[in-house]
């Protein structure tokens, strides 16, 4: 087990290029998700409140 | 469809159909719709902020209506928008006019890139607005009702067969109100249609074929 | 001038319109464009403070370089290449911003797109404007700037050529960045930031063209890189720029 | 009648309810796969004979890079099909694609800088790869902040599309000049990958992350796309409906 977390020396190396990687992926979701929130709220105000098109 | 090949004559020289339009959330042009005949003028009336502005800017397709066309001679003027251009003067309420050039260079520049116009007649417009005596001083030395005036003068030189005026007679004087009226009945009687944005009253001898208000 | 026979003449000149269409020939595309070139450049020499401004601004680049590295002329000279582009592409960009900026605010590019003639002739018309007043300078102030550089003297004629091949396409990239940002009020960083990506391929040809023209080598290959990609800018970027220009006038 | 598909992806409505049927399609399957070929390339995979372990950087440096170049080139694809044919949904697609393409181009950078420190003992190198990254990246800020310059929704498409495409016209421009400027510099290229000397038990886990990341890809621009969709079509009757339901 410690041999596989040291990576033969590029421990320093290899995980904080995976976390990176994860992180950008966790926060893709996150992004995405916060914005669709964000959009359907703001779309149930315009279609709740006095629609001038609807 | 195609009325001019079919040999009948369209009625209307131009055309609105459901104009909508919206900038970010606001809803500018709710459904717009007029006709116009040759010789005919709209007037466009509305307050501040009601889309006159808007309206005569999508009428001259710099801004793309979201639904409803615009119709001239009974064609879709999107499909083919320089012949479309070539045929119609529009006028916003600032002349497109350069501080460091003269009056009379600058009516030059901005007729002699739409067509060749010799000197003898770019005189004769710009004394037709009065402004033989100051033409050839920098645009920057001119009063606001100056400066308005070398617009008319570009007016009278385009001829086109639609005028897209907006508030034309901001700045002028009495004297300067009545070359207006003038111009917009010389271009009426020969058949031309105008639309006009004002809230003022329309310069006499001209009368406003329809009226169309905005609503804010 | 006798005013009676004014209004005649005017009154003449609206009788010609009486039948629109034939009475009103357009002008030619190409004496349109050379019109607006004409007016470009009378305005610009009205107002000669700001013609010498990039000029001013390579100057003063060029003339950091000794002071903040070092006035050995050894080493000033292998930075030369490097140098002389850098400040000649900031130098355009900061042109950048007027190009369209005045005659969007004052209703002229409305009456250019409204005007049935091409607006990729006029804008074209305007690009080249703005090359003959602030890249035609440059490249005719290169050689001072290197010289101050310790390069050598037959170094000069590969200077100028290359430089006046490179701004050109620097120009034409520049215009399509200025008419996307014309809508906003504050847009120097952003025009920097879409500008000098596109223009990196121009920097690294034109600084190895100078770069080996300074060595006493043949340049021809960067400069003939070089070349076709202000061959690719003048067909493509008026193209690009008129589209750019109606999109912010909406 | 062959185009019939195209007009209904260009409803709105019609892409608003396929894209919200679809996601969990994409996604599972996409965490499966990343999942599977991180373990496979953390674990399964053998020791490169001259990088050592170092060289499982690859696992995650490539599908990243991948991904900004992919996204990059349906960004103007989209942008282009926006622009000519007028499409709201083209440019929704357009406008979701660059916040991804340029996460995955910070992740790519960063992970090349830390694979190039143990080989090349420095953190950062003008490795034509890396710079061209680099160039990308500035290209996706360029895109996002011409966007956020207009706040009038049409306007931002139309101009960052027209972006976009003069982008996609020069990103292959530019690849080539930095290739040329590097091979006069002569830098030594340690990061040498897709040759077919690489034995399946290492190619394997990297194909896996590839299709795992581009599957991610598609399931966070459907959930983008959706916000985008929603917001373009302020007035439509179609949004209330739906939402009741």
């Amino acid at each position: 087990m410690r041999a596989f977390l040291d990576m033969g020396g590029y421990a320093a190396f290899i995980w904080p290029s995976y976390l990176v990687t994860l992180g950008v992926l966790v926060l893709n979701i996150i992004w995405a998700r916060r914005s669709l929130a964000r959009a359907l709220q703001a779309a149930r105000r315009r279609s709740a409140g006095p629609g001038e098109g609807a | 469809m195609n009325l001019r090949d079919s040999g009948a004559v369209p009625v209307n020289h131009l055309e609105a159909e459901d104009l909508q339009l919206w900038r970010g959330d606001r809803h500018v042009l709710k459904g717009v719709a007029f006709v116009l005949g040759r010789g005919e003028c709209l007037q466009v009336t509305g307050t501040n902020g009601a889309g006159k502005t808007t309206l005569l800017r999508t009428l001259c397709g710099l801004m793309v209506p979201e639904a409803g066309r615009v119709l001239c001679e009974g064609r879709d003027v999107r499909k083919d928008l320089p012949a479309f251009h070539s045929s119609l003067m529009y006028l916003g309420h600032e002349a497109p006019l350069k501080a460091d050039l003269t009056a009379r260079e600058n009516l030059h520049y901005w007729i002699g890139v739409r067509r060749s116009v010799p000197g003898s007649i770019l005189d004769a417009a710009l004394a037709r607005v009065g402004a033989s005596a100051w033409c050839e001083r920098l645009v920057r030395t001119l009063s606001a009702g100056q400066k308005r005036r070398v617009a008319l003068a570009g007016l009278a030189l385009m001829f086109a067969p639609l005028w897209l005026l907006d508030e034309p007679t901001t700045n002028l004087d009495t004297e300067g109100q009545q070359v207006v009226g003038a111009l917009m009945a010389e271009q009426l009687a020969r058949g031309g249609a105008i639309v006009i944005a004002t809230h003022q009253q329309l310069p006499a001898p001209v009368r406003a074929a329809r009226i169309l208000e905005l609503a804010a | 001038m006798s005013s009676a026979r004014m209004p005649a003449a005017a009154g003449a000149a609206i009788n010609t319109a009486a039948s629109f269409g034939q009475a009103t020939p357009a002008a030619p595309a190409l004496s349109a464009a050379r019109l607006a070139l004409a007016r470009d450049l009378t305005l610009a020499f009205r107002k000669r403070g700001q013609l010498i401004q990039p000029l001013a601004f390579f100057a003063l680049v060029t003339m950091l370089f000794p002071l903040a590295v070092s006035p050995e002329l050894a080493r000033l000279r292998a930075m030369a290449p490097g140098v002389l582009w850098v400040a000649a592409l900031l130098a355009s960009l900061l042109a950048l911003e007027f190009l369209f900026r005045d005659d969007a605010y004052d209703g002229t590019l409305e009456q250019y797109a409204l005007s049935g003639q091409s607006l990729t002739w006029l804008l074209f018309a305007k690009t080249v404007a703005h090359w003959l007043l602030t890249g035609l300078p440059l490249a005719l102030m290169a050689p001072l700037a290197a010289l101050s550089l310790g390069v050598a003297a037959a170094a000069v004629p590969g200077i100028v050529l290359v430089m006046l091949v490179g701004t050109v396409a620097l120009s034409l990239i520049g215009a399509i960045g200025a008419a996307l940002t014309l809508g906003m009020k504050r847009s120097g960083a952003l025009l920097a930031l879409l500008t000098l990506p596109l223009s990196l391929p121009v920097l690294i040809y034109g600084a190895r063209a100078t770069e080996l023209a300074i060595a006493g080598n043949s340049y021809l290959a960067p400069l003939e890189l070089l070349a076709a990609l202000a061959v690719l800018a003048v067909t493509l970027a008026p193209l690009a720029a008129a589209a750019a220009v109606r999109i912010s006038l909406e | 009648m062959r185009w019939t598909w195209f007009h209904r992806l260009a409803s709105p409505p019609y892409l608003y309810g396929l894209a919200a049927r679809l996601t969990p399609w994409f996604a599972w399957p996409a965490a499966l796969l990343i999942l599977g070929g991180l373990y496979a390339g953390l674990v399964l995979a053998p020791p490169d004979y001259q990088q050592g372990e170092g060289f499982r950087i690859i696992y995650v440096h490539v599908p990243s890079a991948w991904m900004s170049l992919m996204v990059y080139v349906i960004m103007g694809v989209a942008a282009a099909v926006g622009l000519i044919w007028r499409m709201k949904v083209a440019h929704a697609v357009a406008a979701s694609c660059a916040p991804i393409g340029a996460s995955f181009t910070v992740a790519a950078l960063v992970t090349g800088s830390l694979w190039g420190k143990p080989m090349w003992g420095t953190w950062w190198e003008w490795d034509p790869r890396l710079t061209s990254e680099l160039i990308l990246l500035f290209l996706y800020l360029g895109f996002m902040g011409l966007r956020a310059g207009f706040d009038d929704t049409q306007r931002a498409d139309r101009a960052g599309a027209l972006l976009a495409i003069v982008g996609l016209v020069n990103v292959p421009i530019i690849h080539y000049s930095v290739i040329w400027w590097n091979s006069l510099h002569q830098a030594p290229s340690v990061m040498r990958f897709g040759k077919p000397a690489m034995p399946p038990a290492m190619l394997t886990p990297l194909l896996v992350l590839l299709l795992g990341f581009t599957l991610f890809f598609a399931a966070v621009l459907l959930v983008r796309v959706r916000a985008e969709i929603l917001q373009r079509e302020r007035a439509a009757r179609w949004i209330g409906e739906t939402l009741r339901t």
